[in-house]
């Protein structure tokens, strides 16, 4: 590790348990989330997910979809993608989440190359497999998924390819959904750790709870991601409630710490 | 002995077609692919198969399909001969079910029972609710709110068939985004539903899959036009949507010494948001889970597209046609909406056959080649299905 | 060796089958109908005559048609083996393309080039309108009023086809109406125009001539049948509305040893005005031109009839069915609207096919019979034409 | 001739032109259209027509169909054919003009039994073409109709046939119509009459003014027909104007007596 290690790294280094939070840029305004970028942060959330709308999010679940819509009619573009990146690097580690038209679109290289000056840590595209995953882009160290159907031997490749963090899935569907796959999951859990540690193991696709959290770090997950539920938790009760939700998430996670 | 080169053998076993295709898919439904590219390479080779699909094919669907004469439309034209390959006889009305009884035989030999489908002009989506109920098969289509609009009939049929017919609000309200949604139901049901899809997009192994079921149609044409006419067609001519009926058609005709024209939807003009024309006015890019040619703004947002037609407003086209317009063995042109509709209109009066909006595309375009053409050329025209579906949108309710 | 008894050879020359048929006509039309006869019997020995026809029957309008084994269908019914002659792929959705392309053919070589029609379904409107395109004639389609709005899609299609559809608001504002009216042009303009009837009624020739182009239905039965299933169907059933599909089917096995049922129109009840069972439950007279089995009163009006189906909601029916009937070689059976509309969904669900209302009574009637027999009985339906039609007033708008 | 023959025979071998008129039993209803056929008699017509109405009268244009409707839904039935015609027997030639299968339901013998014994002088079934005619019903002698389009040869054949009177149609088309094809019928009236002369030519379907009737009678007309063209008087003028326009007819008619 080096003075350019990512600080979540060097917290999972630390056996330190992780907690991501997503949030779509744009949405409900370039302002306010800008300002809950900073709120995630404040809540103690070790990476934070920035969602850039994609006209056709077919991996996202309703929620998402809706707040991507949202954005999309905010006029978000590519500007503010760095711009925020930009600030959150100053405190957190940010990741971009969108999906694979948007750098091919951008030009892949111009695309590594701006997202590394503003700061970004990572990538998640969810429709890129790695297997069509264009090397280039690797210069922003991608987050791969595993989804709880994905075959053990697959599962490993599928850790050796990702450079940032392993991303796992809890359950088939888009994102928001709630029900875990317990066993099938524990058993996949253990068995890429066996095989790849280096990295932290996040866990997502249906956190809504801190029971689900404890489970999952119970299963031997390295950190958690939610995002559907923070959306809704906005909804129902504006910043103040995402704010919460995270903290109790992130003792959750302290809870844990040190044991891996 | 010149060295024989071949567009056949695409795509590559990781879906791509030069540089198109390819599985640009989340990896919840990277097993489904994986077990569908597997499944189909073992039934490609099981004669049971073959036996069970020729059955349906000719029994249920009504093939082998004509190739007719267009005598007046011939005259009209006053150049080359004009025939159209008679998709619309088949059941249901348009070429889809080649397509859906293939993939429902194979989500059968996969023990899965329940059907997913998107639909647009509810073609697809009433030949996937026809296998549906062939099959005894659960079958939920998703379909636009627009598209359910104008393309009411469809609906109807649907439903009567037993397919449960979701409505999709979202985006555009129309093709892709009811793909989306199918898509996500898939992502969702992957372990006990097969999705359906209706053309040739999508990740590998769809375009493959649905290209070579509907490749009966060109192969259809390979043999029957030699054996009435001395040898084949100078041109073939077929519109193109997603372009499976396209593909399906020019496909066993690549390597031949035939001139192949798509006609796109060129809607109201070439500016993006006015036409659905992918290959002749959009540019490359990811769709649907594959890499081809698309509508879409500057920034990589799919851009809701514009057709008179439901079934070719679509924003995407087949990586194989990409492939195709790249390597310069087909030429795509758009056609507008007006030429369409006028072109609907006269092959109606002056054949007796009421084309689908999707196909007389096609015509109107095989009619500008005929023109410039001597009375000894032959153009060979799909007919992807009749326009009954189309009467309502065409004449005002 | 046992005498050779033969059902063939009608009808005489006067145009009768036993005593039913004839030329109750107004003499206006007495050249019309001599030319015809004359004409027809010049035509049926003349090779480029059969030659067009069959050119026109395979490319234009899809034959042959194929016989689809109804494996849900036959498990439902739990006895015989039920098989669908697919009469609903052909061009326009029905059987009526057989005969308009044959008549139209004919109006041809007699230089006749307006074709006035009448139509109940508008099926047989649609297959005049299609002709009508194709040869270039102009074409007025006299259609009842209620008939009007009951078969809205058809009477689109052939305006888009550039028919005349003539609404008549007379009587019952339904086919037997529409038959007057179409005589009464026919007798004003007999030296220009042909009068294309629908079915196997009317005056001689009509009758005939209308059986023998329907005829390729039955003559495709026994040749194709035999050939895949080593031996004729046991049980043969089509339904009866004017009877042309019925005749079609009938007449090439009335010599076989094959079991031949007509399914009528058995409406809301037995009384008179309940339903459109001429057959079973009429009574013979005069009408349109032939002696034949009707519904009238005691006087003998001809009395409005009902059936949920436009196609079968006709009070009369072709004389060689009272033939057929009389000679005990067809059995004659109503099927109630109820049982037909339940017929209509469920082979809708279990099959994908949607058949029409009229083609749905024949298929009740084979379903009725298959429960009896065993499983290695065969029976073979004609699906006289697709239900699309019938989507609106199934389903309600 | 013996005292059966009826009157409008007699006047036919005495060379008087004829008048028969037409009138719907039960238009507008059975009362007033009894009075019209008294009318009818009373301006001087030779022959009264009774039309019987049936459901389906395919050979009869506009003005007679609604008549029809009209009666049918009057609810006109053959007694009343019967009490009309022997009333009017006793001062002119009832004939009955009606479809087929009137008689055919009613049974044959019993039809003509009937119509004898209520002095019916003819019958006209216009959808009874001379070869499908049923030999019983000639007790009530028939008219039958040739029409323009007939060949010489069979239009000898219908006269041969015809035992009232030769029924000539004016035109191709349903009753009520309006346009003479002259040469034609000329031609076809000379011919007729040629081979059969015992027997009144009677010109109908069209005869819509005196200059009608003048001109049938100038190409050898024994008779005219008159049905439409009353319905419509009445419907315009009343009864008055029916009678007027009948006794009009009939001094046409006296103009060209004698002359055949
Ligand atoms: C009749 C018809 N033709 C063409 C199309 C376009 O699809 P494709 O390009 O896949 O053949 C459709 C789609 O619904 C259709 O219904
Ligand atoms: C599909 C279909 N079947 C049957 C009929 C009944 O006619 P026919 O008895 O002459 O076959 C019709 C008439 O319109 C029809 O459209």
């Amino acid at each position: 590790m080096d003075a350019t290690t990512p600080k979540f790294k060097r917290k999972h280094s630390n056996g330190e348990k992780l907690v991501a939070a997503y949030w779509v840029l744009g949405y409900p305004s370039v302002k306010e989330s800008m300002s809950i970028f900073r709120t995630l942060n404040e809540a103690g959330a070790d990476i934070i997910e920035i969602g850039y709308p994609y006209s056709d999010p077919v991996a996202d679940g309703e929620t998402i979809q809706d707040a991507i819509q949202k954005a999309l009619t905010e006029g978000v573009h590519l500007d503010q993608l760095w711009k925020v990146s930009s600030t959150i690097a100053n405190y957190s580690d940010p990741f971009v989440m969108t999906y694979g038209n948007i750098p091919f679109q951008f030009g892949l290289e111009a695309f590594v190359e701006k997202a590394k000056q503003s700061g970004i840590a990572g990538a998640i595209f969810p429709d890129l497999l790695p297997e069509v995953y264009p090397n280039v882009l690797k210069g922003i160290p991608p987050a791969f998924l595993i989804s709880p159907n994905t075959s053990l031997e697959r599962a490993e490749f599928i850790a050796q390819q990702s450079q940032s963090f392993i991303y796992l899935i809890t359950r088939l569907g888009t994102t928001g959904g709630r029900n875990f796959q317990d066993k099938r999951l524990e058993k996949l859990i253990h068995s890429i750790k066996s095989k790849r540690n280096d990295i932290p193991l996040m866990v997502g696709f249906g956190i809504s709870s801190q029971s689900q959290a404890i489970q999952a770090f119970e299963q031997g997950a390295d950190g958690i991601i939610v995002g559907s539920e923070l959306i809704k938790k906005y909804q129902t009760g504006g910043k103040s409630q995402v704010l919460e939700f995270v903290s109790e998430l992130k003792e959750v996670a302290a809870q844990f710490s040190g044991n891996s | 002995m010149e060295t024989i080169k071949t567009l056949k053998n695409v795509p590559d076993q990781h879906g791509f077609f030069g540089k198109f295709g390819g599985q640009y898919a989340p990896e919840i439904l990277k097993p489904a692919l994986d077990e569908l590219v597997e499944a189909y390479s073992r039934l490609r080779q099981n004669q049971e198969f073959h036996d069970e699909l020729y059955r349906l094919n000719s029994t249920y669907s009504g093939r082998p399909t004509p190739i007719y004469f267009a005598n007046r439309l011939t005259g009209h034209a006053g150049g080359a001969q004009i025939y159209l390959k008679r998709e619309d006889l088949l059941h249901g009305g348009a070429h889809k079910i080649n397509n859906a009884i293939g993939q429902a035989l194979i989500a059968k030999y996969l023990g899965k029972n329940r059907l997913i489908a998107e639909t647009g002009a509810g073609q697809h989506g009433t030949a996937t609710a026809m296998v549906g109920a062939l099959f005894g098969m659960e079958t939920v289509i998703y379909m636009g709110t627009k598209d359910i609009e104008r393309q009411l009939p469809n609906v109807k049929r649907m439903k009567l068939m037993g397919a449960d017919v979701v409505p999709v609000n979202k985006g555009s309200k129309t093709l892709k985004d009811a793909v989306n949604e199918a898509m996500r139901d898939w992502v969702t049901n992957v372990e006990t539903s097969h999705y359906l899809i209706g053309s040739v997009v999508g990740p590998h192994p769809f375009p493959m899959i649905v290209r070579d079921f509907q490749s009966v149609i060109g192969e259809e044409i390979k043999l029957e036009f030699p054996e009435k006419y001395g040898k084949l067609p100078d041109i073939v001519v077929a519109c193109v949507g997603g372009g499976s009926n396209a593909a399906g058609t020019f496909y066993p005709l690549v390597d031949e010494n035939v001139d192949l024209y798509g006609a796109e939807a060129g809607g109201i003009g070439e500016s993006a948001g006015n036409n659905s024309a992918s290959l002749s006015l959009g540019s490359s890019g990811i769709i649907h889970g594959a890499y081809t040619y698309m509508i879409q703004n500057r920034e990589g947002h799919i851009i809701p597209t514009h057709s008179v037609s439901a079934g070719l407003d679509y924003p995407g086209v087949g990586p194989e046609h990409a492939f195709w317009k790249e390597c310069g063995r087909v030429k795509y042109l758009p056609v507008s909406d007006e030429e369409a509709l006028e072109t609907f209109k006269l092959v109606s009066k002056l054949e007796g056959i009421i084309p689908a909006l999707e196909s007389a595309h096609a015509i109107s375009l095989a009619l500008k080649l005929a023109k410039e053409k001597s009375k000894d050329t032959r153009i060979v025209v799909t007919l992807s299905g009749r326009g009954d579906k189309d009467l309502d949108s065409v004449l005002g309710m």
